[in-house]
């Protein structure tokens, strides 16, 4: 490993913006998994 | 705390462990120095390092859950063992997708065969195959046992395959991602850490509730006993 | 006799009445032989190289096709639970199963060394060696695959749930078990025969343990 | 004929997915006695004598049998009962013989030829010893289910239907199997829809009725069903 590595920014951005995308993307299926059951329990309680 | 004044606090640690990546990560992007060899690359350490140790204390408390619900048989361990199991299998791909960045600049191959990324893709497949289990059980009580039993099979085989994998791979190079950072770049990699521990464990919690809301009929009370008056003793059944 | 003696001759029995289906599994690993090299194409020498992975991909695949089936005629009439309420064991009757499959893919891979040899032109003298290590990598791929078909074989889609269970397991058996037989086929200069065993012996003492141990609440019912 | 009590059953729950298949099921049945359990299709029958046998867990609820519980000591409580459940725990590529020799193994009992021709013999099908279950009808499956069950010599018997399937000879088999079991004090709590035949052979009488247990007493003053399904007609 000779010199220190030229570039490779836009590695870094897409390292951050992975992370960023799988973490909010994980975080908002179960939010709305959440709220779907949530209302098909309280229909399921107001029958 | 009574179950339900804990509600918000699961929202809470979700909302405090973004923050505190969105500072972490913020303070390793622009403030941090390059480091000497690596320069602008060394940047994704800060994400990806507090990931890897993540992904496996997920996966560690996925293991716990998994023997506390073969021991107990209580319910909500069943429930976090599902919420653990997903969160350990997404920040496992996670720190798949980072390490495969990490190592283009770096190797010029976007997958460089290290022992630890190797270990995580296997633990990825290993982990990942219980939930497709849970999804063709029937039977909730049979469906939770084996999920149990997989996991902790899993979980006992991940250290076999690092061990395989380093062998197997000691021809090529020791280790390509740095066991230690240097004290200047410890603080964005603590933040991250704490950021991501919070993150995943306010999920887990918010996962757990979804999962018990989905078991509710199989943990339901028996109807009560005074519906049974209704049918005459004595009559006709 | 020791209830796993009764299991185990019970198991063999068993695999001798359907003796046909290992005919069938051998046809389906030999046919996997041929394809490989079909796909790598009529180089030999590449084909030498790589005849170990081969032989133990191969192996790999058909033993998905026994592990499935060994479990068929447990579930038939519920013939498992009738043992277990006699009661017999369950860590006698997974140990008898876990074994007959062990001999079951043993004999599969014996077999399919000379299918190898012919096609990848990789013989060896060194016969003791690889049964050796074709012993090891059968006993690590039934240990826990006796466990996972026992689960499987009693949910849907169990043909393509016991592999996709079992492979990412079982990746140090095929790691350690194709690195044992090409130093045996192409040759062993350093030596390093002796930790790969190793490896496969330790792997195979983990889960043939722990898979004794779960093996009762994957049988009995909730 | 001890004064012990064979099976104590209390707050006994069990579910499939959303249905609750029995409901704070519990009674106590002394040794010795033969107990007959009626009730329609879908009632629960079989579900309790799978429970009591251990064949399932039952989500709540304790079951002692002969003093022994059930959920603590599964296996202690296993050696003292013998169940004929609907499905007849046979590996079918097996021959008869071959099936009974795998039970007497695991039991410890003798399993020789000899001694296992006898067993046949008691439920007739000592000349199809050496058949593969495979090709066997249902009711010969049932013949050799019931001699794998008296195989075992256990002081608790459940038997789930065991006149389902089988022929009149079949018939007086059961009724003779029955009446030796009373004779060596053996508990029996059958699940049968031959309500007369039940009445007959059993003192006493459990009734269910989606899941719960409308009736426990004595046989004779047990209810009958409803007439309400047009032409019901008595069994044998």
């Amino acid at each position: 490993m000779s010199g220190v590595i030229q570039g490779g920014e836009e590695f870094v951005i897409a390292a951050y913006a992975v992370t960023a995308a799988v973490l909010s993307a994980y975080a908002a299926s179960i939010y709305f998994r959440l709220r779907a059951e949530k209302r098909r329990a309280s229909r399921e309680e107001g029958r | 705390m009574s179950p339900r004044s804990r509600q918000w606090l699961a929202p809470a640690l979700v909302v405090v462990g973004a923050a505190l990546v969105c500072a972490g990560s913020a303070w390793g992007l622009f403030k941090a120095p390059p480091e000497v060899f690596m320069g602008e690359v060394q940047r994704i350490m800060y994400v990806h390092v507090p990931t890897a140790w993540n992904a496996m204390l997920a996966l560690s408390f996925a293991f716990g859950c998994a023997l506390a619900f073969l021991l107990t048989g209580d319910w909500k361990w069943d429930n976090r063992l599902e919420a653990a199991l997903e969160m350990g299998v997404v920040l496992s791909l996670l720190l798949c997708m980072q390490g495969a960045i990490w190592a283009k600049p770096t190797w010029g191959v976007w997958w460089d065969w290290d022992p630890r990324l190797t270990t995580t893709a296997v633990r990825v497949l290993a982990v990942g195959a219980i939930p497709a289990l849970r999804a063709f059980g029937e039977v909730p009580g049979r469906r939770a046992v084996w999920s149990a039993v997989a996991c902790v099979i899993a979980f006992a085989d991940v250290p076999i395959v690092y061990f395989s994998v380093k062998w197997w791979n000691s021809l090529h190079q020791a280790q390509s991602t740095p066991e230690t950072v240097s004290s200047a770049f410890h603080w964005p990699l603590r933040i991250n850490a704490f950021g991501i521990l919070f993150l995943w464990t306010g999920l887990v919690a918010l996962r757990a509730r979804l999962s018990a809301l989905r078991l509710r009929e199989e943990t339901a009370p028996p109807p009560p006993a005074e519906a049974a008056a209704a049918t005459p003793a004595q009559g006709a059944w | 006799m020791s209830g796993l003696v009764i299991a185990l001759r019970k198991d063999l029995l068993l695999q001798w009445r359907g003796r046909l289906q290992i005919v069938a599994v051998f046809a389906f690993g030999a046919a996997a032989l041929l394809l490989f090299s079909f796909a790598v194409g009529p180089d030999s020498l590449a084909l030498r190289q790589h005849a170990a992975g081969f032989l133990w991909l191969a192996l790999l695949l058909a033993s998905t096709l026994s592990l499935a089936e060994s479990f068929e005629h447990e579930l038939e009439d519920r013939a498992i639970e009738g043992l277990l309420l006699l009661p017999a064991g369950p860590r006698a009757l997974y140990y008898g199963k876990a074994i007959a499959n062990w001999t079951q893919l043993a004999l599969l891979g014996v077999a399919l060394v000379p299918v190898m040899v012919v096609l990848y032109d990789a013989g060896t003298t060194r016969l003791l060696p690889l049964l050796g290590i074709i012993l090891l990598g059968t006993a690590g791929l039934s240990a826990p695959g006796t466990l996972y078909a026992a689960m499987t074989a009693q949910a849907r889609a169990r043909q393509a749930l016991l592999p996709l269970l079992l492979f990412p397991l079982v990746v140090p058996v095929l790691l350690a078990a194709v690195k044992a037989t090409s130093l045996v086929i192409l040759g062993d200069p350093m030596g390093q025969l002796r930790p790969w065993t190793t490896l496969l012996g330790l792997f195979c003492v983990v889960h043939v343990s722990l898979c004794g141990l779960l093996f009762g609440r994957v049988v009995e019912d909730g | 004929m001890g004064s012990r009590i064979a099976i104590a059953a209390a707050g006994i729950c069990h579910r499939y997915g959303r249905r609750w298949a029995l409901i704070d099921v519990g009674f106590e049945l002394p040794e010795g006695a033969a107990t007959m359990v009626a009730g329609r299709n879908g009632s629960g029958k079989s579900t309790l004598l799978r429970a009591l046998a251990t064949a399932v867990r039952a989500d709540r609820g304790t079951i002692h049998v002969l003093g022994v519980d059930a959920r603590a000591e599964r296996d202690r409580a296993r050696e003292s009962m013998a169940l004929l459940d609907h499905r007849t725990h046979l590996y079918e590529p097996f021959t008869a013989l071959e099936n009974l020799r795998l039970a007497a193994r695991f039991l410890g009992q003798p399993d020789t030829r000899a001694a296992l021709l006898t067993r046949l013999d008691e439920v007739g099908l000592a000349d199809r010893a050496d058949d593969p279950v495979r090709g066997f009808s249902a009711g010969m499956r049932k013949r050799l289910a019931l001699a794998r069950v008296l195989l075992k010599q256990a002081e608790v018997v459940l038997l789930d239907e065991p006149y389902g399937d089988l022929d009149p000879p079949g018939f007086v088999l059961v009724d003779h199997m029955l009446e030796r079991l009373r004779a060596q004090g053996v508990t029996v709590l059958m699940a049968t829809h031959l309500l007369r035949r039940g009445q007959a052979l059993c003192s006493r009488a459990l009734v269910l009725e989606s899941g719960r247990l409308i009736f426990s007493g004595p046989a004779a003053s047990m209810p009958q069903p409803a007439r309400t399904d047009a032409g019901f007609a008595e069994g044998a």
